[in-house]
């Protein structure tokens, strides 16, 4: 069984309501120094099997399209025990 | 000859309903669509009616864009066919890259039900003929993920080739980009809006009969 | 139980060859007796699956124990109505309404889960009762909610409440139902108990209807909806626990997690099925699952049952028999269904993205018999389950502090008297957690969607049409006032009831239906069942003599803290029909110059009021007097006067008196008022006394006669007490003016807990 | 700048009807072979300077008690270019 793993953040510059607001409630919350947060989305697929070349591309194009919106995520693909297939922009 | 209105139905679309019945009110002859079939049965014109489809557990209208049916929406927008998006439909025809930008959730985070002043800015859409430019109008909205986001580059040019179509007026209900409420393609066939015209064309059943235009708007201009 | 392993599966076989083998009956909540009555039922010790299957089915939750003796009532006392096509003892009742349509209603709590986890606990408290209107054969229409809090300022308020408001939001909205009224009310009495009662209503031909009765040897059963998983197992993992790993018992969760989209999907489905009468019975899966859906279909249809266990979609596959059978994983159905319609019924499922399995069939005989890889792990009468649970007559005493707390009148409280001082109450009173605008809770729920919303929140009550040739539609409302069912709970359970049917007839709409949810802590405490009994006949007694029947409803115990119990808060819905919705009465004020007419007689009574709760946190006295025959003259003026069009504004008088009446009805559709108070009467007793049985109406110059009449026809009292004014202003003569920007900035104060 | 990280992720046994309505998608779209998809979140917390014990200890009680609901879902905490803190069950 392979499990692939793909990280969505929100682009920088995309205002995250989500984030801020959790990063506002922290001082309350007696949790100082956080100068930023962001929340994204995580998901984890899990393959049958050894992933084939094939799987892999599709399941790239998935990550791509399906799982991410390009106009407002970036996204990391990761096969766990596996090399790092970095598809979005640095982080 | 009457003029056929589609209305698609995706798992998880609410608002298809109402939009038929708009539509049986501007007189067009409302279509029942479904989202697995590729076939728009000869339809005018479509509408993508408002909902949860596939639950918007994704992204709002994510996994529905690749539907069928959309394929077929799709490729004949491109040819001209009116495709009006409300609510989820915006989502979706923002998802399937037939309008710019995205609908992110809103900056205050919780799903939102209202009756909103709007304002109406282009009026030479297949779906806004029937407003005049200026007009203010009430119409309801309700969405959890309704704020328009677009890049600035994208934001200039909607706004200098003239193709924001709505905006809120008075205060923001979902923090959107510009207060943008609904955008077209530059031709103007398609239109993408998240306020909810089809639950404003009666008083009885909702806040004015304010929404009723957009749906006279595209019979008007298939007849023409 | 003896040390089994994972792998040995208690069989019927096994259990009549150790018959002396000790089980753990009493951790999961049966008594000795009832331990030894399944022994006698059976002939033999229960395998650890029917052990687990009657602790819950005799469980309080599934067999109404201690209050079944005392719901009978309802149905002794029903009076007689040729609208009731079903009553109570089915899922819900169903009532005819005229014109070929038939209206299913009912209201059910879901408290406790949302305690723990409030967002999940309030949206699968709405997928609950939504599948209950859809086993009828209705298709669900819309929702409400009747949602209780702790204190708002209280630390852990803003958690229960924001997210039980946003799960009822999140179900409802995504499933399409527009939500069209409810009610939200913060008091400590709630704080480690919050109540969620949720209520559906749906709409059906009259010939549509579905009976849960599973019927006709060879027919199929079919489980409809989500796969099956480890949710909700609760206090039968009390069983798992003792008998396999000690260690897995922990990771049980009882938290449900709702998925509203599966639930549209399966609602379409079976709406499908049931058009194409393809279906001979069904029964949602709820509290219990599985266990209760297989015995209740089996007993009501007198029917035997063959269920292949091993044939349940499971989320996990490590899932043991009694597992399966208590989960009460969410978006379930189970159908009964002819052989020949098989292959269709699983074709239209697909088409809808519905998983459907064939998992048994009806059999002769009267026994059900669950087999696991083809070794029978049950073999029982279901009727033993379902229908022969036991029934106690719990202790009752009336409680120690109820004469003093009665004696305790608030008619002794400092009141406010200069103009000023009633001005400052007026304003305090607008802006507590009780009065104050319920905006931020309900524009988080889609009111809209459907296209048959006419009236909804801050109406008196949801008013939807059901048939868009003949505008025939329904009104709705739910009300409940733990204060005053704390100071009296007969008395408490018919003002909710006098209020519920009052809003109702302010939509114009005739009642015609009760339901109920009875909140209330444990009934092991006889003042608990004292109370209980007491909302009972309060509102049995309250339906006869309004003739109106109730037609179901759900109780709730245990809500209580430690030693302390809720206030006991029955909840009550009532369902109304209008004949042509486009005759609904306006709610607020109505049109510049028509006057503003108080319906009803005022009362000195301030005991249990929002008034003294705000005030003074004072709670004691007797609650205001019931007197359904007003009630009923008020509501006949009402629907003349709305069949009429008499009328241009409604607003009924509730918490907070004429004052709070006032100030709701003005910022409505933000019209002026000028009002005299009737001449010698006190000002403070006027505005804030909670009498019941008042309504505000305006009516136009030339349509006051009419009104009149109407009123001493029905000896209503009618006083006229002022105008609607284009000035933005509440002005009362002699006393203050307010001005609608003050009114409406206090009105739109925002309890502690929902910032 | 430190950034940490916290992936939270539904319970196992807790229905996970977003991961669900992706698999279901998956075929549709030609991606074969996905036996499950588990949607969660994922949080980017930006500290100034080097990571303190105090912070470590706020922010761990912060990721298990706000950004984490105990009752359905589960969280790991990464520091990124330091060890890995776990305190969530094993995945
Ligand atoms: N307070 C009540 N008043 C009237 N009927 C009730 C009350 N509580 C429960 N019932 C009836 O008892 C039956 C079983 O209730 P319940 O277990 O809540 O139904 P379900 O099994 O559909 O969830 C239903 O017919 C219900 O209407
Ligand atoms: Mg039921």
């Amino acid at each position: 069984m392979t499990r692939v793993v793909v990280d969505v953040m929100p682009k920088p510059e995309i205002l995250d309501p989500q984030g801020q607001a959790i990063a506002q409630a922290l001082p309350t919350l007696g949790c100082a120094g956080v100068r930023s947060v962001r929340q994204g989305k995580r998901f984890e697929l899990e393959i049958d099997g050894v992933l084939t070349a094939a799987q892999r591309t599709d399941i790239e194009r998935i990550a791509a399209s399906l799982l991410t919106n390009p106009v407002i995520e970036d996204f990391v693909l990761r096969i766990e025990d596996d090399d790092v297939v970095d598809t979005g922009r640095p982080r | 000859m009457s003029v056929r209105v589609g209305v698609v139905t995706f798992p998880g679309s609410l608002d298809d309903r109402d939009a038929l019945r708009a539509v049986a009110a501007a007189r067009a002859e409302p279509v029942g669509l479904w989202h697995a079939d590729a076939d728009l049965h000869g339809v005018d014109a479509v509408v993508l009616p408002g909902g949860f489809s596939y639950g918007d557990y994704l992204r709002a209208g994510a996994i529905a864009r690749f539907a069928p049916v959309m394929r077929l929406v799709i490729e004949q927008a491109a040819a001209g066919l009116p495709v009006l998006g409300i609510c989820n439909g915006f989502q979706v025809l923002c998802e399937a890259h037939l309008l710019p930008g995205a609908l992110a959730r809103n900056d205050h985070q919780r799903f939102r039900c209202q009756d909103q002043q709007l304002i109406m800015e282009r009026t030479s859409t297949d779906w806004t003929q029937g407003y005049q430019p200026g007009q203010v109008v009430v119409i309801p909205l309700k969405h959890g993920e309704g704020r328009y986001v677009a890049d600035s580059p994208t934001l200039d040019e909607l706004e200098a080739e003239g193709r924001v179509v709505v905006r809120y007026f008075g205060q923001s209900p979902n923090g959107a980009a510009r207060g943008i409420a609904g955008i077209s393609n530059p031709a103007g066939n398609v239109v993408g809006l998240m306020p909810h015209p089809e639950h404003a064309i009666d008083p009885l059943t909702g806040p004015s009969a304010d929404g009723l235009p957009f749906f006279t708007s595209v019979l008007q201009r298939l007849v023409a | 139980m003896s040390s089994g392993s994972v792998d040995v599966i208690d069989t019927v076989t096994l259990a009549s060859q150790t018959a002396d083998q000790a089980q753990p009956y009493a951790q999961l909540g049966l008594e000795d007796d009832e331990y030894a009555r399944i022994h006698q039922i059976l002939g033999r010790r229960p395998t650890q699956t029917e052990l687990a299957m009657y602790s819950v089915m005799w469980s309080e939750h599934c067999s109404y124990k201690s209050s079944k003796v005392h719901l009978r009532q309802f149905g002794e006392k029903a009076p007689a109505s040729d609208a009731l096509l079903v009553g109570m003892g089915e899922n819900a009742g169903v009532i005819d309404v005229g014109g070929g349509l038939a209206v299913t209603f009912k209201i059910e709590s879901h408290n406790h889960p949302s305690y723990v986890e409030p967002y999940q606990g309030a949206a699968t408290g709405v997928g609950g009762i939504v599948r209950d209107i859809l086993t009828m054969g209705a298709r669900p229409v819309a929702v409400m909610d009747s949602l209780r809090f702790g204190a708002p300022e209280a630390p852990d308020t803003a958690r229960v409440a924001n997210g039980i408001i946003a799960g009822v939001a999140g179900y409802g909205n995504c499933l399409g139902l527009p939500n069209i009224g409810g009610e939200v009310v913060f008091d400590p009495c709630y704080q480690g108990n919050p109540l969620v009662n949720a209520l559906c209503v749906g709409v059906m031909p009259v010939d549509r209807i579905q009976r849960s009765a599973a019927r006709g040897v060879g027919n199929l059963v079919v489980l409809l909806g989500a796969k099956t998983g480890r949710d909700g197992i609760g206090g039968v993992s009390v069983l798992a626990s003792a008998a396999f790993d000690q260690d897995t018992a922990a990771q049980r969760p009882s938290v449900q997690v709702g998925d509203p989209f599966t639930e549209k999907l399966l609602i379409e489905c079976c709406l499908e099925l049931f058009e194409r009468e393809l279906v001979v019975g069904i029964q949602d899966l709820g509290g219990a699952g599985l266990t209760c859906a297989t015995t209740e279909t089996a007993a009501a249809g007198r029917s035997g049952m063959r269920v292949h266990l091993e044939r349940v979609p499971l989320r996990e596959a490590s899932m043991l028999p009694h597992e399966i059978l208590a989960s009460e994983s969410q978006e379930r159905m189970l159908a009964i269904v002819r052989p020949g319609d098989a292959a269709l019924v699983l074709s239209l499922a697909q088409r809808w993205g519905v998983h459907a399995t064939l998992i048994g069939e009806i059999t002769d005989g009267e026994r059900l018999v669950i087999t696991w890889h083809g070794e029978a792990v049950v073999d029982v009468p279901p009727a033993s389950l379902a229908d022969e649970g036991p029934a106690y007559q719990r202790p009752m005493r009336r409680p120690a502090d109820f004469d003093a707390i009665r004696a305790d009148d608030a008619g002794k409280l400092p009141r406010p008297h200069s103009a000023t001082e009633l001005r400052d109450t007026l304003l305090t009173l607008a802006a507590s957690p009780n009065l104050c605008s319920r905006k931020p809770v309900t524009q988080q729920y889609d009111r809209y969607v459907g296209g048959n919303t006419v009236l909804a929140q801050p109406a008196d009550a949801g008013l939807l049409r059901i048939d868009e040739q003949t505008q025939r539609g329904i009104a709705l409302a739910v009300d409940g006032n733990g204060r005053y069912a704390r100071l009296d709970p007969y008395a408490g359970a018919q003002l909710a009831l006098a209020e519920a049917y009052r809003n109702v007839a302010t939509s114009g709409a005739r009642p015609i239906a009760v339901t109920n949810c009875l909140n209330f802590g444990s009934p092991q405490d006889p003042e608990v069942m004292w109370q209980f009994e007491q909302a009972v006949s309060g509102l049995a007694d309250g339906c006869r003599t309004l003739g109106i029947p109730v037609t179901g409803g759900n109780v709730s115990f245990y809500n209580q803290t430690g030693e302390t119990p809720i206030s006991p808060t029955p909840v009550i819905g009532v369902l109304g029909v209008s004949a042509d919705v486009t005759k609904r009465i306006p709610s607020g004020l109505g049109n510049v110059g028509d006057a503003i007419v108080l319906l009803g007689q005022t009362r000195d009574e301030v005991s249990g009021s929002e008034w003294a709760w705000v005030a003074h946190q004072h709670l004691g006295g007797v609650p205001p007097v019931v007197d359904f025959a007003a009630e009923a003259a008020l509501a006949a003026v009402l629907t003349d006067a709305g069949a009429a069009r008499l009328l241009t504004g409604v607003h009924d008088l509730s918490d907070g008196g004429l004052a709070q009446a006032l100030v709701e009805a003005c910022l409505y559709r933000r019209r002026g008022a000028y009002i005299e108070l009737p001449p010698g009467a006190d000002a403070f007793m006027q505005l804030f006394s909670e009498s019941s049985a008042r309504a505000l109406v305006c009516v136009p110059d030339n349509a006051v006669t009419q009104l009149r009449q109407l009123c001493a026809q029905q000896a209503v009292p009618y006083a006229a007490l002022g105008v609607v004014t284009a000035a933005a202003q509440l002005e009362l003569h002699h006393q203050f003016t307010l001005n609608l920007d003050e009114l409406a900035s206090a009105h739109a104060t925002v309890p502690t807990a929902l910032r």
